[in-house]
């Protein structure tokens, strides 16, 4: 039997290591079968610990079916400061439609995207293929098997969704615009 | 193309739009008219007007804006049209309704679009610590099996052959005379007998490269030609070259270009 | 002034972005003159913080003339584990490069993957044997009868595909991808 203490100190390790976020299954995974119920505890215990909170500068997320640690979106001017980052995003208005046509739409071919923004999408798409922000997922079959796309778990990291039904409902959205 | 009525050079900020679509939605909302009830006439002139002030202004008009163009002057001339007369009271579909659709479709992922770039803002200030080298013997940057897509197979592939090409550049080229199909006539009547086979792939392969195999191919269908080798194929898809009886003269190799 | 709590968070998001360490001075930096003396207290309590403890599995420490948060020596073998674990879904260039050999080639022996990569194939082609993405599909009637490689089902299940012909050609992702 391994200790409360150890058991959290271990996830907290392993956590603040991991760049990317990991499934909690894999977490309790590293430990012996008869201390995964309690490092199940521990694991709840330690994301606490993480959650945002003033004069804090981390915090755990939920993201892409994993759990990570990241800094809080409050913190970016220091940090952009710091490490010199551009804090201008790369992606074109065209390139977020696009996005968001593949995001609700997937899997969805090009000549459907185009019908959809009246755009012919190739240049946007090699983008985000680029940008791993959308992926092949495989071929429509229909005439010309056209390649079919979908959202990435880079994705879902970005922009901090678990999974894609995540998404905020369209209708919703609208409403929002409508009464904006 | 109508005479431009501003100076060469001369910039004018004119709105970008995404696309014909968006154009429309702008001109929707500059009219203050409901999607679901568009003036098609005036938002059609409209339409055609703004293509003709980028076309004044030298500005690329891509396909999609003429095709949108063309689509909107078949629904001008479609509402002039008397309606079908209605079933048992319920109305007639609205010629619109296709434009409508399409319009509230795109202005919905438009939103959803806006949204992910508010979210797209923010997520930009979040860091996460820089992937740690992982100890171990492993070497070089990886990926995650589950997200090796078709784009990274296939463009792991056209490194490989870009590489291979790299590494491995073609011969020099060697001039074409030498390898004429006369001098490969000339050394299978010496080397060919009528009671040896003479194994014609295996010789082939032993070419210096595509050019000699191709000469000597060549200097093979001519000897055929002339009737003084006998080919034959064996079950196991050799090609075997026996020599004929016929003796050969001078005049069969002058026969051969050179 | 900025307030003692967004000092502290700033302090800590530095940290733990940054994998080096960090001289002091150039912490306090990120700061207005105004705020640099209460900037260094606000660094003496976050570094208070990550002092090694019980349950912790992070900490601070003093080295080269900088400070830097580090795991915890004693949980070693944990991230060990977590690092194994982590490296068996994952593919090298050298395997995916392998792997579209194989893809695009089939059938294909070790000595014509060779031929193409320059590069001895057994080890990777053992970790795609394993992740089963390839398998024998027969010998080559050469001289030693290599085996022949191709890929399974799973492969295609994995890149959306029903046969191996649907597989892209070099060509047909540039045309698509191209605009007008």
């Amino acid at each position: 039997m391994t200790g409360r203490p150890e058991l959290e100190a271990a996830l907290e390790a392993v956590l603040f290591v991991a760049a990317d976020p990991v499934p909690r299954q894999r977490l309790l995974d590293l430990f012996d079968e008869g201390d995964r119920e309690e490092a199940a505890q521990a694991l709840e215990a330690v994301l606490a610990r993480y959650a945002p909170a003033e004069g804090r500068g981390v915090a755990a997320e939920e993201v892409a079916g994993g759990v990570r640690l990241v800094t809080r979106p409050e913190l970016a001017p220091y940090l952009r400061r710091f490490f010199e980052a551009a804090g201008e995003s790369k992606l074109s208005v065209a390139a977020l439609e696009t996005l968001a046509i593949v995001a609700y739409r997937q899997p969805i071919t090009a000549p459907e995207i185009q019908e959809l923004r009246s755009v012919n999408p190739a240049a946007v798409l090699k983008t985000l293929l680029e940008r791993r922000m959308v992926r092949i997922t495989g071929r429509k079959e229909v005439v010309g098997k056209p390649f079919l796309y979908g959202t990435t778990r880079e994705f879902l990291m970005h922009f901090g969704l678990n999974h894609v039904r995540d998404l905020p409902p369209l209708e919703e959205l609208e409403e929002a615009l409508r009464d904006g | 193309m109508s005479e431009s009525l501003l100076p060469p050079g001369w910039k004018v900020h004119l709105p970008v739009f995404e696309g014909p679509l968006d154009l429309l939605l702008h001109l929707v909302k500059v009219n203050q008219v409901e999607i679901t009830d568009i003036p098609v006439a005036t938002i059609c002139d409209q339409f055609h007007e703004y293509l003709r002030l980028m076309e004044e202004l030298n500005l690329d008009i891509a396909g999609e804006y003429i095709y949108e163009a063309s689509l909107l002057i078949h629904l001008k001339s479609k509402m002039l049209l008397p309606r079908p007369a209605t079933v048992e009271g319920e109305p007639a579909e609205d010629p619109r309704q296709e434009l409508v659709e399409r319009l509230l479709e795109y202005r919905r992922l438009k939103a959803a679009a806006q949204t992910l770039a508010e979210t797209d803002r923010l997520r930009l200030g979040v860091f996460t610590r820089k992937p740690q080298p992982r100890p171990g013997p492993e070497e070089g940057e990886e990926i995650e099996l589950g997200e090796v897509s078709l784009f990274d197979l296939l463009g792991a592939f056209k490194q490989v052959l870009v590489r291979y090409d790299r590494e491995h550049p073609p011969p020099f080229l060697v001039s074409p005379e030498v390898w004429s199909v006369r001098a490969q006539f000339e050394r299978y009547l010496g080397e060919l007998s009528p009671s040896r086979p003479f194994d014609l792939l295996a010789d082939l392969r032993r070419r210096s490269g595509r050019a000699e195999a191709i000469a000597a191919f060549l200097a093979v269908l001519e000897l055929a030609r002339l009737n003084l080798v006998r080919l034959h194929q064996t079950e196991a898809g050799e090609v075997l070259l026996y020599r004929t009886t016929r003796d050969w003269s001078r005049a069969d190799i002058e026969a051969v270009g050179a």
